[in-house]
Order: structure tokens, then C-alpha cells, then sequence
């Protein structure tokens, strides 16, 4: 379907947030593809969630983003969509963990689990001060928020997963929601502590369908459809997981 | 018991049902999955010499009836694929190379690569309707199918398949040349070429424009080849094109396929489609006093 | 005031839709009612110089995603069907004749008859996919297609159109052997090769087995090949396939299609059809602040 | 779809029943396409109406008949339909008038008639008595029942509109409703004394849809599908009515 532009926010100066008229039930977690004529279809979270308005955020880095990123009210995107399974929000003590554009993700997710009266607590990681996005909107949940940025410009100076550490041996959670770099997923799932786990991944994605195949890992699963949110039962049997993604032709991308 | 084990030439499967190319084959866990949800064996994507990215999204579109889609053959090259034909054959399933070229030449190199890789039999694929100088465009040279058939028959021991597409003027002369070139099978068919536009942006939306189509709308069509095939010829023929149920497959058997291939039928029913087939089919042969699948086969003409 | 009026070469319609041939055009009585029902002009049957029973039934039969049909070009012959024409004529309708044939003399024979008749243009038809001897088996041949054109364009002085099918190897080489017979227009496409084979009886329903695929699945496919001909020649195209709604109607006419043949559609919608696109496409129209129908034509190159 | 003969009854000498499930609902006066695999597929009349039973009854006169006549239980056709409009049955005093094989499409139409308490006589005209057939079934409805044969060897000597003339004559109808050769029909219109008719028509069929144009008449009306059955406001703006039919290429065939 294609819809129009119907507002833009800048959430920082690399990074835009457009909302759209979309009227279907999502999920916090899933995603749409979006259309950049003549350009790309990339794979994008739902970044804002109400019954005829849907949003998505997205930070400039490449041919598809930067072309996005130009766009104004009253442009046209193609969307498809919802994809992906979402999160499983149950009640308790929630630990959300977002790096980097991850927060995107994670933020309905945080919206959703408020609103059902859960106490959640959020770290947000950046590299800068200046990346921060969202901070406002996840206070406004009644949030415990924090912020860690690897140069100390504001919050907690580190990488997420530290503070998530430290956050963990003190505090008693029953659950753990991430995304972000990969890499730091995989470092949560190494100190979880047995909490229970969901991670949301990104992998190339051509139809989002589950036919191509291009997101497949593990054993089969379809990052696109059984994905992108694996809880870590399934994370366990995924070698892939923290180890590789793959290119557009199909090849091995190590994470370094 | 009812028997629903098929051969084509010296293949052996335990079940009709095949992955189709290009579908849930790029990564040997994927393969594996799908031999583990029934199908009988697997077709690796279209595989070249070289790695390709395909084209730009969009690159897939759901239709009304059908896929569309023009993914420009996108593979890791033959010399990373390896490693997943390796990890499927290890896992002891059948696994089909298909492999897309446009000489002889290049066929037979990478013909003989999948051969050493243990891949039980080979696809050629002639009949990709989006890639410029591959697929179609190689596959509607008589002259030329027959030589690739033929000199990639002289190069290796396995079975030979070639694939084929609806879009020719004169499916009966394309089969000859397959069959002259001492092919083992035919497979029939690719996807069929088509577009769409979106009427709000006033574009084709599918980056390279045209597409092929597949799933449920085109089984007509991939009956239809089938059935002309054998009519004339004697070959074995594998059927693909829009196979959902069990009813479907056997529309494709009663036309003369002897096994089947499953693509965008995951899209409608999971990828345990494969399972859910050949139980279709053989409660359908109970209902109907068969037992053996290949008292079926062909039974339309 | 939106204006929804077009021309293929000299001719001038009201508006987008004509009735396509072999739908509800054997008796003048009908194709006055197709007129009334808001059609521009009507497409006749494929008339030929004898009259012909065509196939035994079953002829047509509904399928999930279209119609496939084999009927075996019935029709009175061209001198029976005189005072269906005539009967039109009089009542003030554009007619356009669709005629095959084997050879350019039984063209030329039947054109020139035609247009003594009355009709606005002709239509040959060089891709009917089901009749031996005729239709697509003649258009297939380059030679013999541009030969029929130019010899047929050289007999009469009304507008010239051919119509081909979607079943060639090369469509562009087909256009441009139509269009080097200087032809006043392409009209694409036919029905699509296909067929379909009952379980119970384990036979191809059609009495001549094979058919053409018509209606809503055959769509992307018939866009695809207007495209492809106004992407590469600057003929003027009439596109058919598919056609149920304004939008469709929108969507090959941005492909290119100057005006669009409509038949199955009215299976799906009624003989009011053409009342009921006229008016989605001018809403379409009007909510995207477009005045004039000739400017979304070929829009998606 | 294909389905299974499951009875069969000899009406008389060249004419079947044949009985087979086909479960959707139809109305008195709607018909099938019958597929008699390898020789042809033809209209014929729902001639027996149970929810899930449906029935067809044929007298053989050419190919496809006559193939059809050897067919037993257990033997297969295909069946598509129901097609056509079907009759309009209205309250009041209805005639019907079943000339030949007419009679097969209007025994229903009695039947659903009878079951609404309309006051039904049934005028059943054949040639000679051995081509009767419905006598019992038409009898069993309460109907009144005339007979006509041609050559007196039952009931009223004459063509049954000659008795229909008669009839109505003496009785006040509110409608009447026939299916017979066309001729007689276009008697039955030209006596009929301004009292509504509904007269169900034979064309040749090839689709059955509405696509082909083979059973057109008059001013575009499509026997298949506007009809068969046409009520006198129709039949006298219908020009071929009574004149002419056409063959299978669509060639002119004048009834005499
Ligand atoms: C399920 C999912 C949800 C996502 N949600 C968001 C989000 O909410 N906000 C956001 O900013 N980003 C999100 N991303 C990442 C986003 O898709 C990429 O940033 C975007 O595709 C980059 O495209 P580009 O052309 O600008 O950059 P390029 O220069 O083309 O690529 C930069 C990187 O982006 C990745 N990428 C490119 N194309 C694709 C593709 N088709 N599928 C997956 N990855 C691709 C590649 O791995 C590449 O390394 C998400 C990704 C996935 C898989
Ligand atoms: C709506 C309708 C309902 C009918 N209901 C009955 C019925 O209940 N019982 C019954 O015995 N007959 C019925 N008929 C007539 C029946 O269709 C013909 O008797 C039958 O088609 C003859 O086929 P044949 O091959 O045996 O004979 P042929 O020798 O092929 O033809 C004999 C005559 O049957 C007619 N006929 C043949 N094929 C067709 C066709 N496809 N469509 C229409 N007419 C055809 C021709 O006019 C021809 O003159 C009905 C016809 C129509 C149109
Ligand atoms: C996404 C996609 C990718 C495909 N890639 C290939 C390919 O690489 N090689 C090939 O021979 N066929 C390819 N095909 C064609 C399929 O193998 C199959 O012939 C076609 O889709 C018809 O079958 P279906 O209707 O079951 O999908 C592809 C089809 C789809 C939908
Ligand atoms: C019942 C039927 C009969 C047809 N007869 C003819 C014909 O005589 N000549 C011809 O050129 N095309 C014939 N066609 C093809 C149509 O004109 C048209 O090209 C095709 O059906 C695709 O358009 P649609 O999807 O709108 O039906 C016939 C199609 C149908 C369904
Ligand atoms: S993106 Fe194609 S299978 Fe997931
Ligand atoms: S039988 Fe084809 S239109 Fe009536």
C-alpha cells in the first residue's frame, strides 16, 4: 500500500521519525517494509502505534535512509505490512535494554507494557549524547530511565550491557527485553542470569514474507516471520547468533 | 499402504515433493528445515560463478492471485555455497543444484563444482524471466539449450534436469533440444513474466520492473506445460507452478509430472506444506482405491 | 470536467472500454446492449470466411483466479454475419471487426468484406491460443505477421490493429514485425496457454483440453506486455487481460494502453461493466486532481 | 464439479432420471451444465429439488443423450450450475402448460407451487401417450391434470394450447407458466388474454455465464443468465422469440 507523509519529527540530526495513516493492529515489535521509490525497500519497526496512525524512526546511514530522511509532508512511501511476531509483554518487572536505534524498537514495546501497569525499567545506550533519541517520550511512561553513552557525555559512561550488569545483580527482574547490536544482545544473554529473554534481530530482509530466504538463521527460522523477536530458548540453538549476518548476495558477514 | 514414493530418471524420493529454487535455499539450516517439514528433496537457489547481490528491493510483491517477484539472482557464488551443500548433505538429505550461466561453459564449471559438492542431481536453470543474459534469455536459444544440455551431460554422473519457462512461443522445440541434449528431466515451470504498477506513484513497483509470477494464479498454466510435454515426449517431468494442496499436486501427476516442486505454496501454508501435501494426497489415493502414486502419473492423457 | 475520451490512431472513443472479442458479441442485439451499457465500441467474435461450430463443449469453464476457455472460434462466417454489423451500424455504434485466418489471402477476403460492411477498424487476430491453424499459430511466424499486416493495411483505408498474445518467446520482435506492416495499433493481449484437469475424471475438462486463461489472474501479465511494447515502439497499444475494475483499467493505461478491452470482467461485474470502470475512473481521477485521461497514459515508463 | 449418479428412473423409453448429490439451494426453473465426459456438456432443467439431492431428467435425442442414457449408478458427470433465474411463483391460480420435454422443468415448479397452497392445474401435452411422463408425480401434488396428445391416443386430442385456449376460456387464472416448443409458447403468448406469463426459453449454451453471447436474444438478453425464464413484458420486445434460434456457430435457425 502506498500512503502519504502526514508528519515529520526530528528526533535528533540524524534521525526522523514520519507518521502515515496505516489502520491495522500491530504488534510493538513487528515491522513494516517500506518503499523509497526508485531507491530501496527497507525493513523498519513500528516506531508509533495507534488504530489509523502508525509511525516509524529511522537513522540516516545509508542510500535508502538518506533518501527517506529527504522526504517531506505529503511524500509518498509504499508500506507492507505488519511483518514479524512483536513481543510477548507478560506481566512483572521488566528490563528493557535498547543500543543504538534498537530504542526505536523497543519503545511501543515500553508504551504497551505501562499501559497494562507493569513496572518497567529501560536503559537506553548511545554512543553520544547527541544520538540520544526518545528520552522524552519513554519518560513520559513513568519509566525508570537510564542512560549510558560510551563517552560519558551524559548518564552512565560505558556500554549498556555494563550497566544492565550492574542493574541485575542488584535488582530482581523477570524479564529482559532488548535490541540493538547484535553483539550486545549476545553479551546480555551471557549475564542474564537465567532471567527469561527476548532480543529483537536484524537481518537482511528482501521479502519479509518468509519465501526468499535471505533472513534465514539457526535452523531454518525466518527472522522475517518466526523473527525478529526470539526469545532465549530459541536464541541458545541459533550459532549464528553473535557470530555472523549475511549480505545481500547471501554471504557471511562476521561480527567483529 | 499406500506408496507415494516417485522417481525421475535415477532419483529415488520418498514423497513427490520438492523445494523449489530459489525459496528458503540460501543457508543450509533453511534447507534442512525443510527437509525436516517432508519434503522428499530441496533445489539450492540458482547458484553463478560469481557472488550477486540481485536487484534493489523491492524485489518480492504479494498480488491478488499470486508472487511477483524479480530477485535478480542473488547467491553467494559457487564457491561459498559450498559450505551449505556440504552441511545439508551431512544432515543426509537430497539436495538438487541449480545453477544459472550464460555459456556452456560456465555451466559446465559450475556443474562440475556442485558434483564434487555431493549434490545428488542438477537443475540448469534456462527459464529465469528477470536476469539479463541468464535464465529466459539463454533458455529460448534452441541451439544453445541443446549444447549446455549436452556438454553439461558429458561432464559429470549425476541426473541432469533442465528448468523451463511458459514464456516461449514453442515449449514443444525447447523441450526437444533439452531432450536431444540427453537430459534427464524437465522441469516445468519458472515463473511467468509479469508486472505491476502502483497506481499512487505511477510505477512499476518491483525495482526491475518486470517480474515473474508464481503461486496459486499460474497452475493453469504450469499444468498446461506439463501436460504438452508429455503428451509428446516420453522425458521425466517435474511440475512446479502454483501447488498449494495435494489436489494441486495431483492435477500436476494426473498431467504427467512424476514429482513436484513447492515454492510460493509456503507463503499460503507454512513451510510443513511439504507434510500437509502428501497427506492431502494420499488420503485422496485412499478415497480413491490407490496405492501406488505412480499408477497416477499421467493418467490425464 | 474531466475528460475520459482517448484515440487509437484515427479512431476516437468516448471513453477507455471497449468490449473485447469473443464476449457477448455474436449478435448485433448484444453488442447494441454492450454500447448501452457504456462501452466506447465493441469488439466483434472472430469471424472467419466459413461459418464453424467450433469445439464440442465443455468449452469455458470457471476457474479459481479466471476463466479458461477453448471455444473454437465459432462463428457464422463473414457472410451470415453481415446483418449483425450492418445491425450495429445503424444504430450508431463503433464496431470494430475481428477477423482470422490462415493465410494473408483469407485476411484480405475478410478485411475487405469487413470494411464494405461497415465496421470502424479491424482487428486481426494472430493470437487465439487454442485453434489449429490459426490465431497464435500464425502469429508466432514474424514473416507471415508483418506479411498479413501490410497486405491487409494495403487493401483497406480503415485503422488496422493487431492482436497478439503473451505466449512468445520475443513479444518485442512480434511488434515490430506489426508494426513494420505498418499496423495503426497492437491490442494485447489474448487469452494465455493453460489448462486445467478434473481429479474425478482424471481429464482435462475442455473438450479440446488446452485453452485460454482469462479474468483477474492473468492481469500482471497482460501489463507486462504492454509495457514492454510502449517501452520500446511508440504504437499506439490497446491492452486486455484482466480488466474488473477502473483501477486495473488505470493500471494499463499507465503501462501504456491507450484504451483497454474488457471480456471476463463482465463475468465478475456485469454487462454494466463498462458504466461502472468509466465512473471509477473518473473518481480516481478526480481525487488525484487529473483532468484528462491522456495524460496518465504510459505514466509508469 | 464432478458427482455421482446415484438413481436412476425410466420415465419412458427414451427418457432417464438420474439422481446425485449436489448440495446448494435451487430454484424450480434454474438448470445445470451436464458434463458427459468425452462426448459433450449440455443444459438441462433441475428436475428433482432435495436440500442435499438434486436431479436431472433428459430425453435422448442426439450425441450427448444418448451417451448419457447409458450411464449408470455409480458412473460419473460433471455438473455446474445452478444457472439462470428460475420462476417466479406467486400466489394465486396458476395454469401450466409442459409441452414434450417442458414438462421436466415445470414439475418442480408445481411442486414448490403446490407446497405454498397455490391452486395449481397442469396442462401435460405430448405427442402420443407413450411420451407421457410426471403423470404420477404431477398427480401426487393435487394438482388439476389435463393431458393433450397429438394423436388422441390420452386424454384431449389437440395441441395442449389448443386446450389451453379452452381453459382459459372458462377459468379465471391469476398466471400462467409454460416451457415447451417455442411455437406453442408463442400460441400460449398470443391467447394468453393479458394474464401475467412466465415462459422458460431454449438457446444453445456453450458457457452458461453470460460470456459467450451464444444464447443471446432480442436486445441483448442472455438466456443463461436474464433468463430462461422470461415473463411476458420481456418475451414481447424479444424479437427472435418464436422466429428464430441459432446453431453452434451462431447461424440463424427459423422454427417452423
Ligand atoms: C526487523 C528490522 C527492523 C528494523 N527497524 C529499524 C528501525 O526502526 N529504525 C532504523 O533506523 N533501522 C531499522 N532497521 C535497520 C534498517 O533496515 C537499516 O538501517 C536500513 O535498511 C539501511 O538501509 P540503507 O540503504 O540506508 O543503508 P545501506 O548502506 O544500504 O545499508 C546499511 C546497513 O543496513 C542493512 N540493510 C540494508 N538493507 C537492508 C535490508 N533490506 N534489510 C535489512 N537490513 C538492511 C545492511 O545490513 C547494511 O549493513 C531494522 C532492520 C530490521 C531487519
Ligand atoms: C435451459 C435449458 C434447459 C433444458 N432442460 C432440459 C431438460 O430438463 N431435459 C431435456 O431433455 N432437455 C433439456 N434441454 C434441452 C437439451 O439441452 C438438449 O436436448 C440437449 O442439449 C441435446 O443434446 P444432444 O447432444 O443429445 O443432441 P444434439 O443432436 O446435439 O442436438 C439436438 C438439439 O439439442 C439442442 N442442443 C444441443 N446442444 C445444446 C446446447 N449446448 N445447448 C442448448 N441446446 C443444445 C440443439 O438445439 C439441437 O437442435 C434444455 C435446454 C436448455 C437450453
Ligand atoms: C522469491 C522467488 C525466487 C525464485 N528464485 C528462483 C531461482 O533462483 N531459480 C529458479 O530456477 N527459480 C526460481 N524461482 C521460481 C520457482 O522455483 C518456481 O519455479 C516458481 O515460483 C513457480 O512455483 P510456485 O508457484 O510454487 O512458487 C523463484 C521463485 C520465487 C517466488
Ligand atoms: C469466451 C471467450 C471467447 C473469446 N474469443 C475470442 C475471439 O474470438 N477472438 C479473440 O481475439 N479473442 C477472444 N477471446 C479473448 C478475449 O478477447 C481477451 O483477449 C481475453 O479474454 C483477456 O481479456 P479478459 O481477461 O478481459 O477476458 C475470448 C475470450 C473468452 C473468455
Ligand atoms: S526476508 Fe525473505 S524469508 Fe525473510
Ligand atoms: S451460454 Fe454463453 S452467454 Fe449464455
Amino acid at each position: 500500500m502506498v500512503t502519504t507523509i502526514q508528519e515529520v519529527y526530528l528526533e535528533n540530526k540524524d534521525t526522523k521519525t514520519f507518521l502515515f495513516r496505516y489502520p491495522v493492529k500491530i504488534k510493538p515489535g513487528q515491522f513494516f517494509m517500506i518503499w523509497i521509490p526508485d531507491v530501496d525497500e527497507i525493513p523498519l519497526s513500528c516506531s508509533y502505534i495507534d488504530d489509523t496512525i502508525k509511525g516509524i524512526t529511522f537513522r540516516r546511514i545509508g542510500d535508502a535512509t538518506k533518501k527517506l530522511f529527504e522526504l517531506e509532508i505529503g511524500d509518498k512511501i509504499g508500506v507492507r505490512g505488519p511483518y514479524g511476531n512483536g513481543f510477548n509483554i507478560e506481566d512483572g518487572k521488566i528490563l528493557f535494554i535498547g543500543g543504538g536505534t534498537g530504542i526505536i524498537t523497543l519503545t511501543p514495546a515500553v508504551e504497551e507494557a505501562r499501559n497494562k501497569g507493569i513496572d518497567t525499567t529501560v536503559i537506553i545506550g548511545v554512543k553520544t549524547e547527541e544520538e540520544l533519541i526518545f528520552e522524552e517520550r519513554l519518560k513520559e511512561t513513568g519509566s525508570k530511565i537510564y542512560i549510558t553513552t560510551d563517552d560519558g557525555s551524559k548518564g552512565y559512561k560505558g556500554f549498556a550491557s555494563d550497566l544492565a550488569y550492574k542493574l541485575l545483580s542488584r535488582e530482581k527482574f523477570s524479564s529482559i527485553i532488548t535490541c540493538g547490536p547484535e553483539l550486545m544482545m549476545k553479551k546480555i544473554m551471557d549475564i542474564r542470569n537465567d532471567i527469561p529473554m527476548q532480543a529483537s534481530l536484524e537481518r537482511y530482509m528482501k521479502c519479509g514474507i518468509g519465501l526468499c530466504g535471505h533472513c534465514v538463521i539457526g535452523k531454518g527460522l525466518r527472522v522475517c516471520i518466526d523473527g525478529p523477536v526470539f526469545n532465549h530458548q530459541k536464541l541458545e540453538h541459533i550459532k549464528d547468533f553473535g557470530l555472523y549476518r549475511r549480505d545481500a548476495s547471501g554471504r557471511k558477514i562476521f561480527f567483529k | 499402504m499406500i506408496d507415494i514414493s516417485t522417481n525421475i530418471a535415477s532419483l529415488k524420493l520418498e514423497n513427490p515433493t520438492i523445494l523449489a529454487s530459489g525459496i528458503l535455499d540460501e543457508t543450509a539450516g533453511s534447507m534442512i528445515s525443510i527437509l525436516e517439514n517432508g519434503a522428499a528433496a530441496v533445489v539450492t537457489k540458482s547458484i553463478g560463478l560469481k557472488p550477486r547481490k540481485g536487484y534493489p528491493n523491492p524485489t518480492i510483491i504479494e498480488l491478488e492471485y499470486g508472487i511477483l517477484n524479480a530477485m535478480g539472482l542473488p547467491n553467494p557464488g559457487i564457491k561459498e555455497y559450498r559450505e551449505e551443500i556440504i552441511e545439508v548433505k551431512r544432515n543426509g538429505g537430497i539436495i538438487i543444484g541449480s545453477i544459472f550461466g550464460s555459456t556452456p561453459e560456465e555451466f559446465i564449471s559450475l556443474a562440475e563444482k556442485m558434483e564434487s559438492y555431493g549434490v545428488n542431481a542438477l537443475e540448469l536453470n534456462l527459464s529465469c524471466p528477470h536476469a539479463s543474459g541468464y535464465g529466459l534469455e539463454v533458455g529460448q536459444d534452441r541451439k544453445l539449450v541443446k549444447t549446455i544440455v549436452e556438454e553439461v551431460k558429458n561432464s559429470v554422473h549425476i541426473p541432469v534436469f533442465a528448468k523451463i519457462s511458459s514464456n516461449l512461443s514453442d515449449i514443444s522445440s525447447i523441450a526437444k533440444a533439452i531432450i536431444d541434449g540427453d537430459a534427464d528431466g524437465i522441469v516445468a515451470i519458472n515463473t511467468v513474466k509479469a508486472m505491476t504498477i502502483d497506481l499512487e506513484l505511477q510505477k512499476p513497483i518491483l525495482s526491475n520492473k518486470i517480474g515473474g509470477y508464481s503461486g496459486r494464479a499460474i497452475k493453469p498454466i504450469g499444468v498446461r506445460c506439463v501436460y504438452e510435454i508429455t503428451e509428446e515426449y516420453s522425458i521425466p517431468v517435474i511440475g512446479v507452478g502454483g501447488i498449494v494442496s495435494g489436489e494441486d499436486a495431483l492435477e500436476y501427476i494426473m498431467a504427467g509430472a512424476s514429482a513436484v516442486e513447492i515454492g510460493s505454496g509456503i507463503y499460503y501454508r507454512g513451510v510443513d506444506i511439504f507434510k500437509k501435501i502428501c497427506r492431502e494426497i494420499e488420503s485422496w489415493m485412499e478415497l480413491h482405491n490407490y496405492r501406488n502414486i505412480k499408477d497416477l502419473i499421467g493418467v490425464a492423457h
